[in-house]
């Protein structure tokens, strides 16, 4: 289990986490929401090592995480992802996923000039577990295609592959359905959860309120770097503070679809723009 | 830069194999010491090139202290023959083994810092490395330099005729080229490219990008003074000037035209500026005035070097763009 | 018949300079022999060309340069700096051995023994004695170092502070820089002056040479200065007004030689420069060279030209030699009359150098 | 009045835009629907003057847009909000807002009052006003990168994705702040994944589908196709 | 204590002559990320332009030293359209060792013997006197560099930070295509950058030449030194790169002295180790 006690960074003056205290039940799924800026992306840099907190502290399975280096907190079995789509475009999916394996080898620079049976044998096992990560978001079709030529789902399911290449159990998703079309985000939807049925602890960012809704089991809600609000998605949605924080007039799915039909509705009856 | 070609388990072997065939048979057809003297030269630079391109080329850092290291092996093998008697059998590998120490030592501190001020850090480390041996008179022998060291002999082979030394240097850099070609296609290799490509994806891939970097520094300064020692008995005395940024940056456009971060590049590179450097000589005054605006056209027509030329021939697809620039992640300098 | 001579030295970077200055002379001693016709040797008229190869004071670009050289049947090397010397000695006496024309005072040149050397300029120990003797007894008994880094450099410094302490003087810490990469000598300057010195030992390059005198002098030192051979006090006064160089010692200028004046002209005329022993000696060098050819009967048997190098030394003119030459030694160094000089009010007043009449 | 005629873009062997033809009325809000790919960011880079196209060109009225010179295209009124923002991360926010009007540097006056409005559009960059952009989260950049556009005073805006990253509720604001922006003149051309919330506020739609527009019409006529409704509205 | 103010004085001269070299290579590589190798050249080459036009033509110095700044900012303009512009997207190295290239070239030209030949040149000073005092020293020409020295760089930090053209620069920097969609010329503003740069190294090397000597590897030795200086003080801080020059120059002075003359450089490449080791993204960065 992932938890985080009295949690929170400084940059310069700008307390950009601060006092968040909880934990990330495992083997389901958990969303992060929360204005811009609020500090999530902050957040999952404080549980993935990649920041340093200037106060409080991380555990998983109950041991003390909080200054161990990135690298060290992926072999424990924390991976994450990117906001931006950060993959190695250049090299091949395959490739790609390869590469997230290379936590779990221990072969270095003397296997490698000695080209020693344990190079040998970890090259294969990279490479099975790297195609098994391939299949689990379903890219095996397109293993030796450069990822960069990829479209941009398809790039953020790399992402992804890279990610459970490194045999995780807890895995952190920053915003994976930004930029993608509705089509693609039920699909990436689709795959998230497959992934959780799997067994595998989720964390997800995301502002597409339709795919939380839908794919949260818990909800955690940040706001100016404090934890506003945690609960299941019909609690946190109704809560007051997060939708004058936060969601506005999209604080649920029945919401939406209202909205919607208003449109649809509204559309019909207007006068209408111009015709081409 | 080119996309990097698809790794394999050895090069695919056998234009080496061609290559290193007809390099054993110049000997044989040339008695022009001067051919082979040349020929020479470009095996010994070529393997420091090796050396500077497991950093550059994989591991996108920029090792300016690269002619230091080429020194230590160098003075190592020159002091262990000429002050402590050693074998140069034994002075060389000792040499080796000082340099990657060193470079560990190096690398501990210098990986501190990032990119550019990494280039640069190192450059200073380079400076300081080059005046120390020039300053330490009682070891290096100062501005004199030492001198007279003797070609080595192996099982009654005289290693002092250049027909014999070119087996001898022929032999390093084979040794060289194979060894650097299975670590392109490790998995230590592939990491090495990784963080090229972005240190923070690679960090939180899980590989430790840090000792991965101690370990390819240490495998390049070995490598440099790998070269080093060859080239101290090679040429039978030593100055502090080899040791400096000058050839540092020479070895650097070696890589450069060759094409960093291949496998042929360092040889072609080598080769190519030593030979036309060698032809250029004749224009006496304009050498300069023409290999100036040369080096220039080079980088601005093959950005990807000669080596890269080919690749990019055989596969046009390389117009994917640049590593990702996201938030997270650095630009890993080159 | 046209003999190739070769010719290894920087031609690029830092030394340029000096490298060409040497080049100047052998290819002026050329450019006269070929003007006259050639030489004769074994009936047949013999011209020369020069193939000069730029090894940037790099003593491994020698040694491919002096390969390159005899792979094209070049039996005459010209080399004017000790690494590349060093370096090329070795070769010079395998298989094809070749005369190597060294230009440079480093005794270990000599020491080497190496049967193919010809070294045109004098050792520099020769000059130290006389020059201590002299500053000692006109400025006083305190010495301050500040000779430039190189080999040659240091060398020359340790001579001169042995020889200063054996003449009962008392010599400074050394405070010598790099006239090759220093920026700015006052630094220096200021620390060895700070321990009150009556003379200072100085010398690198003529020009940066000149800096350090002008730093010393406008820092306020009133002494007197032994100059190493490498700096000309032909070239220092380019630099700096001749007054300071009041009370200095070192290499007399060639212009001061008595029969010289034919050599000085022709040479300013031709290079627009004035003529420094480095183009003078390398001149003679290159006269030694075709008279023991055309002694030896061969252009290309380097041995035997080597065998008669010692007679067509001391049988050659002075308007060719510059220096009167008494021969070549065993080792093989020419013993030449290379004279020193105390400068005063612009006159130079010579000193003898022990060895010498 | 903004017209695309014909325009193609390639990146080397690469055809991205294949022909495209599309009009932008003035005082109109123009949305580019089109899955990733398409090509709605080739079409943008190339009418802010950025890309050169293969073909083609555009012109905004009757001064050519395409000639690989954008300061030219900010000049005549067309300014880009690009996809990437394109910020200046090491320069404050403030300055990043000012940079945006370096066509109008000479109107201090009307360069203020500029900013003025984008601090009342986005009242979370006047507290960032002094921390350099890099520092600030994705969809805060977003805002610095919109307002830039605005300080150009464009007289025609070209948003690309604004929504990328954004919160629900900022989404909200940026289209209002874009509806508002359109009321006081300027047309705007928006290129969009969120189908749903810019068709809210559009007067004509096109679809990309592979380099190539494919369905054009009104938002109604969209908000009516079969082909949107599934694959860009979700319903 | 003489012997101490005297080589204050002779560190702050050096400083301020690093600090006008380092100031237009910091323009250059800091702001607009090109490790321009051949500033020591466009260095080398000012000096000469000023030797020819003080002793070939009679130039009075002060229009020398003007007419070589213009001619070496244009020559500099010149390069960043040949060399540099072509290369704006290359990775790193690749203008860098161009910029080699046109050093080699630059160097090779000067020396040739048909232009101004490998000889070491003398450019006269304009300021003969000499300040003295309590047995300490300071040439007019040094004090000149000095205050020159100060002058430049306030006019350039104020040009940057406080002009709108300043800004183009730095915004240029950070992102180019950004640049471009605001309206920014860039190739203008890449042509203005390099012509400051050139512009500057001129008025260093007039400044400094007359303390030192003309020839054509001079720009070897300063490149080293001032890319030191500009990577001490953290790279394209304008500050930072006076504050690294100096800090090079009293690390030099005051090394020579306490450690033997003989290392003052291995003293000068210490220092820039040994603080890049503690504060490896220089003294005047922020870390991002
Ligand atoms: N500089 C480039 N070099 C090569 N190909 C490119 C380049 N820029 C874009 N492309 C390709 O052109 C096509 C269209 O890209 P474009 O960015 O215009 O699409 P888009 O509709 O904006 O997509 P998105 O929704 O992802 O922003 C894509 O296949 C892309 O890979
Ligand atoms: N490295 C950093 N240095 C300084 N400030 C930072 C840094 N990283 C983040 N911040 C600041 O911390 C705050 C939180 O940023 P963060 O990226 O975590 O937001 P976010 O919740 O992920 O927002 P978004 O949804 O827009 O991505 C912001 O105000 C940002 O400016
Ligand atoms: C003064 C010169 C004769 C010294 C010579 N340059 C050498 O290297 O030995
Ligand atoms: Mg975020
Ligand atoms: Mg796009």
């Amino acid at each position: 289990m992932l938890a985080f006690e009295d949690l929170g960074i400084r940059f310069g003056g700008n307390q950009a986490v601060q006092g968040v205290t909880g934990s990330i039940t495992p083997g389901i799924i958990t969303a992060i929401i929360g204005p811009n800026g609020a500090g999530k992306s902050t957040f999952f840099n404080l549980l993935s090592g990649f920041y340093k907190p200037t106060s409080g502290r991380i555990t998983f399975g109950g041991q003390d995480i909080t200054r161990l280096p990135t690298h060290e907190v992926v072999a424990l079995g924390v991976a994450r992802t990117f906001q931006t789509t950060t993959i190695y475009k250049e090299l091949s999916v395959l490739e790609n996923a390869v590469l997230g394996h290379r936590v779990r080898t221990r072969s270095g620079l003397w296997d490698a000039l000695l080209g020693t049976g344990r190079e040998r044998q970890e090259r294969r096992a990279s490479e099975a577990a790297a195609m098994d990560a391939l299949r689990r978001v379903g890219l095996e079709g397109q293993a030796h295609v450069p990822a960069g030529s990829l479209t941009q789902e398809a790039q953020k399911r790399v992402s992804i592959a890279l990610a459970l290449a490194t045999g995780p159990s807890v895995l952190l998703l920053d915003e994976p359905a930004a930029g993608i079309n509705p089509e693609e985000t039920v699909a990436l939807t689709r795959t998230i959860r497959e992934l959780a049925a799997g067994g595998l602890t989720v964390v997800l960012i995301e502002h597409k309120m339709s795919m939380i809704m839908t794919l949260a089991d818990h909800i955690m809600v940040l706001h100016h770097g404090q934890k506003i609000a945690e609960g299941s998605p019909a609690q946190v949605s109704r809560d007051p503070a997060v939708i004058e924080a936060y969601l506005g007039g999209h604080a649920a799915p029945h919401v939406r679809d209202e909205l919607k039909a208003d449109l649809l509705q509204s559309a019909a009856e207007l006068p209408g723009g111009q015709h081409a | 830069m080119s996309a990097a070609p698809a790794p394999r388990a050895l090069p695919t072997g056998w234009p080496w194999l061609l290559v290193l065939l007809l390099s054993a048979v110049v000997p044989l057809v040339t008695r022009n010491n001067y051919v082979l003297d040349v020929a020479i030269n470009v095996m010994i630079f070529s393997v420091a090139a090796y050396g500077m391109n497991v950093m550059l080329g994989y591991a996108g850092l920029l090792p300016l202290a690269h002619a230091g290291f080429f020194g230590i092996g160098a003075y190592a093998v020159g002091i262990l023959t000429l002050k402590a008697g050693w074998s140069f059998w034994l002075a060389w590998p000792a040499g080796i083994a000082i340099c990657a120490v060193l470079g560990l030592l190096l690398g501990l501190v210098a990986f501190r810092t990032r990119d550019d001020v990494f280039a640069i850090f190192t450059l200073g480390v380079g400076v300081i490395i080059t005046q120390v041996i020039n300053k330490w008179d009682a070891l290096t022998g100062g501005n004199d330099g030492l001198n007279g060291l003797l070609a080595p002999q192996l099982f009654g082979i005289d290693f002092g005729k250049s027909r014999n030394f070119y087996y001898l240097a022929l032999a390093a850099l084979a040794l060289t080229i194979f060894l650097v070609a299975r670590v392109r296609a490790s998995l230590f290799g592939r990491s090495l490219i990784a963080i090229r490509g972005g240190e923070d994806l690679a960090r939180s891939a899980g590989i430790n990008v840090y000792t991965h970097k101690l370990r390819v520094m240490m495998l390049s300064t070995a490598l440099a003074g790998f070269a080093g020692g060859l080239y101290a008995v090679y040429v039978g005395f030593l100055g502090s000037a080899i040791t400096g940024p000058a050839t540092t940056f020479t070895v650097l456009l070696y890589l450069l035209v060759g094409g960093v971060g291949t496998l042929a590049g360092p040889l072609l590179g080598t080769f190519i500026i030593r030979v036309l450097q060698q032809s250029i000589q004749g224009l006496q005054d304009y050498q300069y005035i023409v290999f100036g605006p040369l080096l220039v056209l080079l980088v601005l027509f093959f950005p990807a070097g000669l080596a890269g030329v080919w690749a990019n021939l055989r596969g046009r697809r390389a117009s994917v763009q640049g590593t990702g620039r996201g938030k997270g992640v650095r630009d890993a300098g080159v | 018949k046209v003999v190739n001579i070769g010719y290894s030295g920087p031609l690029s970077g830092g030394a340029a300079s000096y490298g060409k200055d040497v080049q100047s002379g052998i290819l002026m001693a050329i450019d006269e022999i070929n003007a006259a016709g050639g030489i004769t040797v074994k009936g047949e008229k013999v011209t020369f060309n020069l193939v000069s190869l730029d090894d940037r004071y790099l003593p491994n670009e020698t040694a491919t340069n002096v390969k390159r050289l005899t792979s094209q049947g070049i039996s005459t090397i010209f080399v004017p700096h000790a690494g590349g010397i060093l370096t090329v000695q070795p070769l010079a006496t395998r298989d094809p051995n070749f005369l190597l024309v060294a230009y440079s005072s480093e005794p270990k040149i000599l020491a080497a023994n190496n049967p193919m050397t010809l070294m045109l300029p004098p050792r520099y120990d020769n000059y130290v004695a006389p020059f201590v003797k002299q500053e000692i007894s006109t400025f006083g008994k305190k010495l301050g170092m500040i000779g430039t880094t190189s080999a040659y450099g240091k060398a020359w410094g340790d001579v001169v502070s042995a020889e200063w302490k054996k003449q009962g003087g008392t010599v400074g810490t050394d405070n010598g820089v790099d006239y090759s990469t220093t920026v700015d000598y006052s630094s220096a300057v200021t620390k060895a002056l700070a321990e009150k010195p009556d003379v200072l030992f100085i010398g690198g390059p003529s020009q940066p040479t000149a800096l350090v005198v002008k730093a010393a002098r406008e820092q306020g030192f009133k002494g007197g200065f032994i100059v190493m051979d490498q700096a000309k006090f032909e070239q220092m006064n380019q630099v700096v007004p001749q007054s300071y160089l009041n009370g200095a010692v070192g290499v007399l200028p060639i212009a001061q030689f008595p029969g010289t004046q034919v050599f000085v002209n022709q040479y300013t005329r031709k290079y627009k420069k004035i003529p420094t022993s480095e183009a003078a000696l390398n001149y003679m060098g290159m006269n030694i060279v075709a008279a023991a050819m055309t002694a030896a009967g061969t252009t290309d048997d380097a041995v035997a030209i080597r065998a008669k190098v010692g007679a067509a030394a001391a049988s050659l003119p002075r308007t060719k030699s510059i220096f009167s030459i008494k021969g070549v030694t065993a080792q093989g160094h020419v013993d030449a009359d290379v004279l020193a000089a105390y400068l005063k009010d612009g006159n130079f007043t010579k000193l003898r150098l022990p060895g010498l009449k | 009045m903004l017209e695309v005629r014909n325009l193609s873009v390639r990146y080397g062997a690469y055809t991205a835009l294949h022909g495209v033809n599309l009009t932008v009325n003035s005082g109109e809000i123009v949305v580019l629907l089109g899955a990733n790919g398409a090509g709605k960011s080739s079409l943008f880079r190339t009418l802010s003057g950025l890309q050169r196209p293969s073909g083609g060109d555009a012109v905004y009225n009757g001064e050519t847009l395409t000639l690989g010179r954008p300061e030219r295209c900010v000049t005549l009124g067309v300014a880009q909000c690009p996809e990437g923002r394109m910020l200046f991360p090491q320069l404050s926010v403030e300055k990043n807002l000012r940079l945006g009007a370096f066509t109008h540097r000479r109107d201090a006056a009307g360069n203020d009052a500029e900013l003025e409005r984008i601090y009342t559009l986005f009242p979370i960059l006047r507290d960032k006003r002094a921390d350099p952009a890099g520092s600030l989260s994705g969809g805060q950049q977003q805002m610095v990168a919109i307002g830039r556009a605005l300080m150009a005073r464009p007289k025609v805006l070209l948003l690309d994705e604004p929504s990328l990253g954004l919160a629900p509720l900022v989404v909200d604001q940026v289209f209002e702040a874009v509806q508002r922006v359109n009321q006081a003149g300027v047309s705007v051309l928006l290129a969009e994944q969120n189908a749903f919330a810019a068709l809210g506020i559009a007067h004509r739609a096109y679809v990309m589908e592979g380099g190539h527009v494919t369905i054009e019409g009104s938002r109604d006529e969209l908000l009516h196709d079969d082909r949107v409704r599934s694959a860009y509205l979700g319903v | 204590m003489i012997i101490f103010f005297q080589q204050f004085l002779n560190a702050l001269a050096l400083g301020g002559a690093y600090s006008l070299v380092a100031l237009g290579l910091t323009l250059v590589y800091g702001v607009m990320k090109i490790p321009n190798f051949a500033h020591g050249g466009l260095y080398m080459v000012g000096a000469y332009v000023t030797w020819a036009l003080l002793t070939n033509l009679g130039v009075p110095y002060f229009l020398a030293l003007g007419l070589s700044a213009v001619t070496l900012g244009l020559l500099a303009m010149l390069l960043e359209r040949v060399v540099f512009y072509p290369l704006r997207a290359a990775p790193h190295i690749h203008p860098m060792i161009a910029a080699i290239g046109v050093l080699f070239f630059l160097e090779a030209v000067i020396a040739h013997p048909q232009v101004f030949g490998a000889d070491f040149k003398i450019l006269p000073s304009p300021v003969t006197g000499m300040l003295s005092f309590g047995g300490i020293s300071l040439t007019g020409q040094r004090v000149l560099i000095i205050l020159a020295s100060l002058v430049v760089m306030l006019a350039l930090f104020y040009f940057l930070k406080r002009t709108t053209t300043g800004a183009t620069i730095e915004a240029m920097a950070q992102n180019r295509e950004g640049a471009r969609l605001v309206g920014i010329n860039v190739s203008r503003v890449a042509s203005l950058t390099f012509f400051i740069s050139g512009a500057l190294a001129a008025i260093a090397a007039s400044l400094y030449a007359p303390t030192s000597l003309v020839s054509p590897n001079m720009g070897e030795v300063m490149n080293l030194k001032v890319f030191a200086i500009i990577v001490l003080g953290g790279m394209g801080s304008v500050p930072g790169a006076i504050v690294g020059a100096f800090l090079l120059a009293f690390a030099e002075t005051f090394g020579g002295v306490f450690v033997g003359a003989n290392f003052a450089d291995v003293v000068g490449f210490a220092v820039l180790v040994l603080v890049l080791a503690i504060r490896p993204q220089g003294l005047f960065r922020r870390t991002a």
